[in-house]
């Protein structure tokens, strides 16, 4: 047995040197001056912890008020937008839990729910590719460990600066190899996510991470600490130094001031000691055990006992020596602001409690009763046997508000007039042939098997589909053969040209990814990367960002279950492109109907859907052939959206597709590209209209799909009934990818430029 | 017929593995790593996965289990084992094979369906496939490249103890590019490729894995009949 | 031709959950006098040329850019007694 | 308390992909008077009481069965010079 029981004292250090702040100490020294500066805290927010306490705060809860009041923690300045994004009661209908929860949970039917979630981890993975990433992995996998689900796959979104610039070469490998290490380790297969590179993100690459978990309905916890009594566990890893202030620094701040004055220690990830966490918490939740429960991330203690305690009725109270250390010379301020990994804190009946140590022994899972869940509405916590926290936890769990200004970039107009209908177009075939071959060999739109090699996408036995699909897909249930798709997608271009559009067009991509595999979209996450809320221009992309995705949830009816604003997004004074990234996830009553991106047979029609018109501002031809970045984003049409999704769904349960993929960077050009080479076999297409246009427009709401050879007329009728134009353009087969009338490319010409980039330019 | 897979802390494919089990119409039976007891099973597997997080070196620390102080005997005794992946560098580190198992040549973990031929159709795990045939059959890890010294290779290559090779080319810089060896007996055998991704084609690229599967199965099923 | 050896270790205050895992297999294995392992890296270098000052800080400074993180590793630098030795089973050094 | 240094390296006859690849950016970073590479283990750790004979033997011990694989690698054993000594960056000792 590896817990030790509540109280017991544990020898300590004498780091504090008889000297600790305590709470009779902070009553009698009111002038005292505290660092609240250097913890990130405004004279303002010092001055109300000062009022909510009605006293100075201890050092202990300096340090806690801080790291929760930190924009990671506090969403501080993004609240005020965020309320948008509450849904609609016709939207939520299936959702067991929504916003406000550490993930929203959605029911699948069939007694299944599902929780999903995307966070980020970009300034630690610039800090520290690999553990920054490898960490983030970890993070988002507790959050919904949380929730109650198993933990079933993972994704990564990523974006860097230029491919070939030399920070790219040190941050871009340690990142996958982080996410690699650390999620191949811990047995959660990667069934997709995106790689893109952008001068924006230079300094400030964007790691986020998605992960997905499943329940049965039953199985929903939360976190609360209930019911007085009940015991207060905290289990897995033990405290140490890591990432001390990180909460506050690391998040909040830019790297200029973080790397010069207070650089925190790195966070270290175990893999295999979440691996445990996952198994043990699962068996503790499947015994009964569990009334209440909390991932320790960000801010660590002070987040999750605040959390809990804020989302009980009654108080907690902890003592902070029985936190077991890594580093016995840590003291409360310290151990509360730790962000070590792996750690859960549980609430658990005190007759449970010894069948909880059980459990936990048998992992090899370190458990130690901390606290109480008490009556008195108070976070209480000692230290040596004195008070050095007492407050009401609902204060500082809330956190401020800001409502901070708002203004339109000033280039905004500069931008929408820089028209890129005045660059130089391919005349000719072989012009037209060069710019595909050029695009495909972009980094940004290369074969990614670099990457995706480096994950397991097979681990567990229920992936359907993975990279290189639109959508990752796993089966949840094997007799029935339900299950789910999910998709990540974000352009920091078309944002910032207009990022309510932008973000639209974001959901618009995400959701025609799910739903090109053949499933029902059913419900949305997303992280919302952006440079400083200090910049009225910045924040007016988030207003407009929130805006966009409310507006675009409500017009597809599907939910918002949750997410994550990542700000300070920015070298110096120029932030990156506004990049939100939104994941949606779907359902497919029956995984064997999965429709695959390739074109794996012979003979079969290709039809173009939905409407393709000249819209090329901030597309892949205009930024990776011209550098250029200016005018309109194409326009998004969610209603189109919808009947493509209804269109391919219901065809996909006829039985009637053998290939669909969606178009999107690059258009109808790459599209049709990446469906010969997945396939392994070419395909003939005659271009309804203008070339130029027709390849590499980047009009919304379209995809390709082929209808078994004998079944497109049905097909057809059923574009017809969905509302949806349809146009046969072609045919699969062949060893070359053939544009009538433009040009021609052997496979193995339109492989090696697709394949060779990146293991060029990573090795 | 009952097949253990074994459990250790860390270990990943444990589930796919007993899957792959009930597939091939045999009954997958749970073994754990602190017991000393096979629970009277008339073949073991030990799974992919990072057992102990594998960070000191793949297997290292799983080989001293208490399970395994009663399979390594029951092994040596002719008891059916088959170890994929983690389970092949386990069985390496316990000395029921020879040789070991290390880094990549290209120092990155790789996921890749990998062409494989059959060589040996006498082990207890390979009798169902023909000799010479292809399988198509994942290959994910970042320490899988087989090492030995020459003499052993040599003996290997001899005795016909190369199960399974390479078809195309060792990914991961493998000794003459082998992907999986067996005992001197044909009972116990490894390999880093793992078979049971590729149990169906809706969940990996091919069925061809099963045979492993089918081939402890369909054994037992004959001498029981 | 000399041989300069460079170790790698975390720095203290980072966490080495390799370390940790063996400290565990160790006590299960019943080395129980062991309380602590932490895990590093060692890297042996052959160079062109005597192991001098020169030389030394030449390695320093790729130890510094290529052979550690500086972000989560310390590495220290020294010439190996004998260029050319190599280790071992089981050899006892009582040297530091 | 003592500290007791196990290093772990490949044997000679065995390939080294990380040596080479490190051999390979040493060049390519312009530190040409490096010929060759080989990267190993290190260990360091804690024991209770002193690192007298007994205790090496003991440890030598533990890095036969777990620290080392004999098939592949070999190891040596020794006392570190200072229990507790910290590794700072880019130190430079002469000893070996
Ligand atoms: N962009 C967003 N859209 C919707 N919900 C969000 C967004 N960002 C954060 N949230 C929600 O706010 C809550 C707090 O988020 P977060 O701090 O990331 O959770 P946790 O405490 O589990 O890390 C969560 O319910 C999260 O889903
Ligand atoms: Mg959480």
């Amino acid at each position: 047995m590896t817990g030790t029981s509540e109280g017991e004292e544990s020898a300590p250090e004498a780091s504090e040197m008889g000297c600790t702040d305590t709470v009779e100490v902070a009553a009698g020294t009111p002038d005292q001056p505290q660092p609240y500066a250097e913890l990130g805290l405004t004279a303002g927010e010092y001055r109300k912890v000062r009022e909510v306490l009605g006293r100075r705060p201890t050092a202990a809860e300096l340090a806690l008020y801080s790291v929760m009041w930190s924009e990671h923690c506090s969403y501080k300045s993004s609240r005020v937008h965020l309320r948008k994004l509450a849904p609609a009661p016709a939207q939520s209908g299936a959702l067991l839990a929504g916003i406000g929860s550490n993930a929203g949970v959605v029911d699948i039917g069939q007694g299944y729910a599902v929780t999903f979630k995307i966070e980020s981890h970009n300034h630690p993975s610039f800090v520290e590719p690999h553990q920054g990433a490898a960490t983030g992995v970890g993070g988002i996998v507790r959050d919904i460990l949380a929730m109650g689900a198993r933990p079933v796959a993972v994704m990564d979104a990523l974006r860097f600066g230029p491919a070939d610039a030399p920070d790219t070469g040190r941050v871009l490998p340690g990142v996958v190899s982080g996410i690699s290490f650390y999620g191949n380790c811990l047995g959660l297969p990667n069934i997709g996510g995106e790689l893109a590179f952008d001068p924006c993100y230079a300094g400030n690459p964007l790691v986020n991470a998605l992960c997905v978990g499943v329940m049965r309905h039953g199985d929903l916890k939360a976190a609360v600490a209930r019911g007085a009594g009940n015991k207060v566990i905290l289990f897995g890893s033990r405290t140490g130094p890591d990432g001390i202030g990180g909460a506050s620094v690391l998040a909040s701040a830019t790297f200029e001031e973080a790397s010069a004055a207070k650089r925190p220690s790195v966070q270290v990830g175990d893999p295999f000691m979440e691996k445990l966490l996952v198994e043990c918490c699962l068996e503790l939740y499947a015994a009964g055990l569990v009334e209440g429960i909390q991932d320790l991330g960000a801010a660590g203690v002070a987040c999750a006992t605040t959390e809990l305690a804020a989302g009980g009725s009654g108080g907690m109270r902890v003592s902070l020596d029985a936190v077991p250390l890594r580093d016995p010379s840590l003291g409360p301020a310290e151990i509360l602001m730790s962000e070590s990994q792996e750690r859960m804190m549980a609430v658990a009946a005190p007759a449970s409690v010894p069948a909880f140590l059980e459990i936990c022994g048998k992992w090899d899972v370190e458990a130690t009763v901390i606290g109480e869940v008490t009556g008195d509405g108070r976070l209480t916590m000692t230290w040596h046997g004195e008070t050095v926290v007492d407050i009401p936890p609902g204060t500082a769990a809330d956190g401020p508000v800001c409502r901070r200004p708002i203004a339109r970039p000033a280039d905004a107009g500069a931008l929408a007039a820089r028209d890129p209908a005045a660059l130089p177009r391919p005349a000719g075939g072989a012009a037209l042939r060069a710019d595909l071959l050029a695009m495909l060999g972009s980094a940004d739109l290369a074969d990614k098997t670099w990457v995706t090699e480096q994950y397991d996408r097979y681990v567990g036995g229920n992936t359907v589909l993975a990279m290189p699909e639109d959508g990752g897909v796993l089966r949840i249930d094997e007799q029935t053969g339900l299950g789910i798709a999910l998709a990540t997608d974000g352009n920091g271009r078309f944002c910032r040209l207009d990022p309510y559009q932008g973000t639209q067009l974001a959901l618009s991509e995400a959701y025609r990814n799910v739903a090109v595999t053949g499933a029902r979209p059913v419900a949305v996450t997303n992280c919302l990367n952006l440079g400083s809320p200090e910049d009225p221009a910045v924040m007016w992309q988030l207003a407009e960002a929130v805006r966009g995705l409310a507006d675009g949830c409500a017009a597809l009816s599907i939910p918002v279950t949750g997410g994550n604003v990542s700000l300070y997004n920015q070298t110096g004074t120029t932030a990156i492109h506004p990049t939100p990234v939104i994941g949606v996830l779907g359902v497919l009553a029956d995984v064997r109907r999965r429709v695959p991106s390739g074109f794996a047979a012979d003979g079969a029609d290709i039809m173009l859907l939905g409407r393709t018109r000249p819209e090329f501002g901030g597309s892949a031809w205009a930024h990776l052939l011209h550098g250029h970045l200016g005018g309109r984003p194409p326009e998004p049409d969610l209603d189109a959206e919808r009947r493509l999704a209804g269109l391919i769904a219901a065809a996909a349960a006829a039985g009637l597709l053998c290939a669909a993929h969606d178009l999107s960077d690059g258009g109808l050009a790459v599209a049709l590209a990446e469906s010969c080479l997945s396939g392994g076999r070419g395909c003939r297409a005659e271009l309804p209209g203008e070339a130029f246009t027709y390849l590499f427009a980047e009009s919304a709401a379209r995809a390709v799909a082929a209808p078994r050879p004998g079944l497109a007329g049905e097909f057809r009728s059923l574009c017809d009934e969905h509302g949806v134009p349809a146009e046969r353009i072609g045919v699969t087969g062949g060893d070359s990818l053939d544009i009538g009338g433009c040009f021609s490319i052997p496979l193995a010409e339109l492989s090696a430029a697709h394949t060779r980039t990146l293991p060029a330019l990573f090795g | 017929m009952r097949i253990g897979v074994v459990t250790f802390p860390g270990s990943l494919d444990d589930q796919d593995a007993a899957r792959a089990v009930r597939y091939a119409g045999a009954r997958p039976v749970k073994l754990w790593h602190a017991d000393r007891d096979l629970r009277g099973v008339d073949a073991v597997i030990l799974p992919g996965g990072f057992s102990y997080g594998d960070y000191l070196r793949c297997g290292a620390i799983a080989r001293f289990s208490p399970v395994m102080s009663e399979l390594v005997p029951a092994a040596r005794a002719g008891l059916p084992v088959l170890g994929i992946c983690n389970g092949f560098q386990i069985l390496c580190e316990a000395h029921l094979l020879p040789g070991a198992l290390t880094r990549n040549a290209g120092l990155r973990f790789i996921t890749r369906d990998v062409r494989l031929t059959v060589e040996n159709t006498r082990t207890a795990w390979t009798r169902g496939y023909g000799a010479g045939q292809e399988l198509t059959i994942p290959l994910k890890s970042g320490e899988g490249a087989y090492t030995a010294d020459e003499a052993t290779l040599d003996e290997l290559e001899a005795t016909g103890r190369v199960v399974v090779r390479y078809a195309a080319g060792a990914p991961n810089g493998a000794a003459r590019g082998i992907a999986g060896i067996c005992g001197e007996t044909g009972g116990v055998v490894g390999l880093m490729p793992h078979p049971e991704h590729a149990i169906e084609a809706l969940t990996g690229p091919s069925g061809d894995g099963l045979g492993f599967f089918a081939s402890v199965a369909g054994a037992f099923a004959k001498a029981a009949s | 031709m000399a041989r300069v050896i460079v170790d790698v270790m975390l720095k203290p205050e980072i966490h080495d959950p390799q370390g940790e895992a063996v400290l565990g297999a160790c006590h299960r294995l019943g080395f129980g006098q062991v309380s602590g392992v932490r895990q590093g890296k060692r890297f042996e270098i052959e160079i062109d040329g005597p192991a001098g000052e020169a030389s030394l800080a030449a390695i320093a400074g790729l130890a510094g850019e290529l052979l550690a993180n500086p972000v989560i590793e310390d590495f220290s630098v020294h010439a190996a007694e004998l260029p050319g030795r190599r280790h071992s089973p089981g050899s006892l050094r009582a040297c530091g």
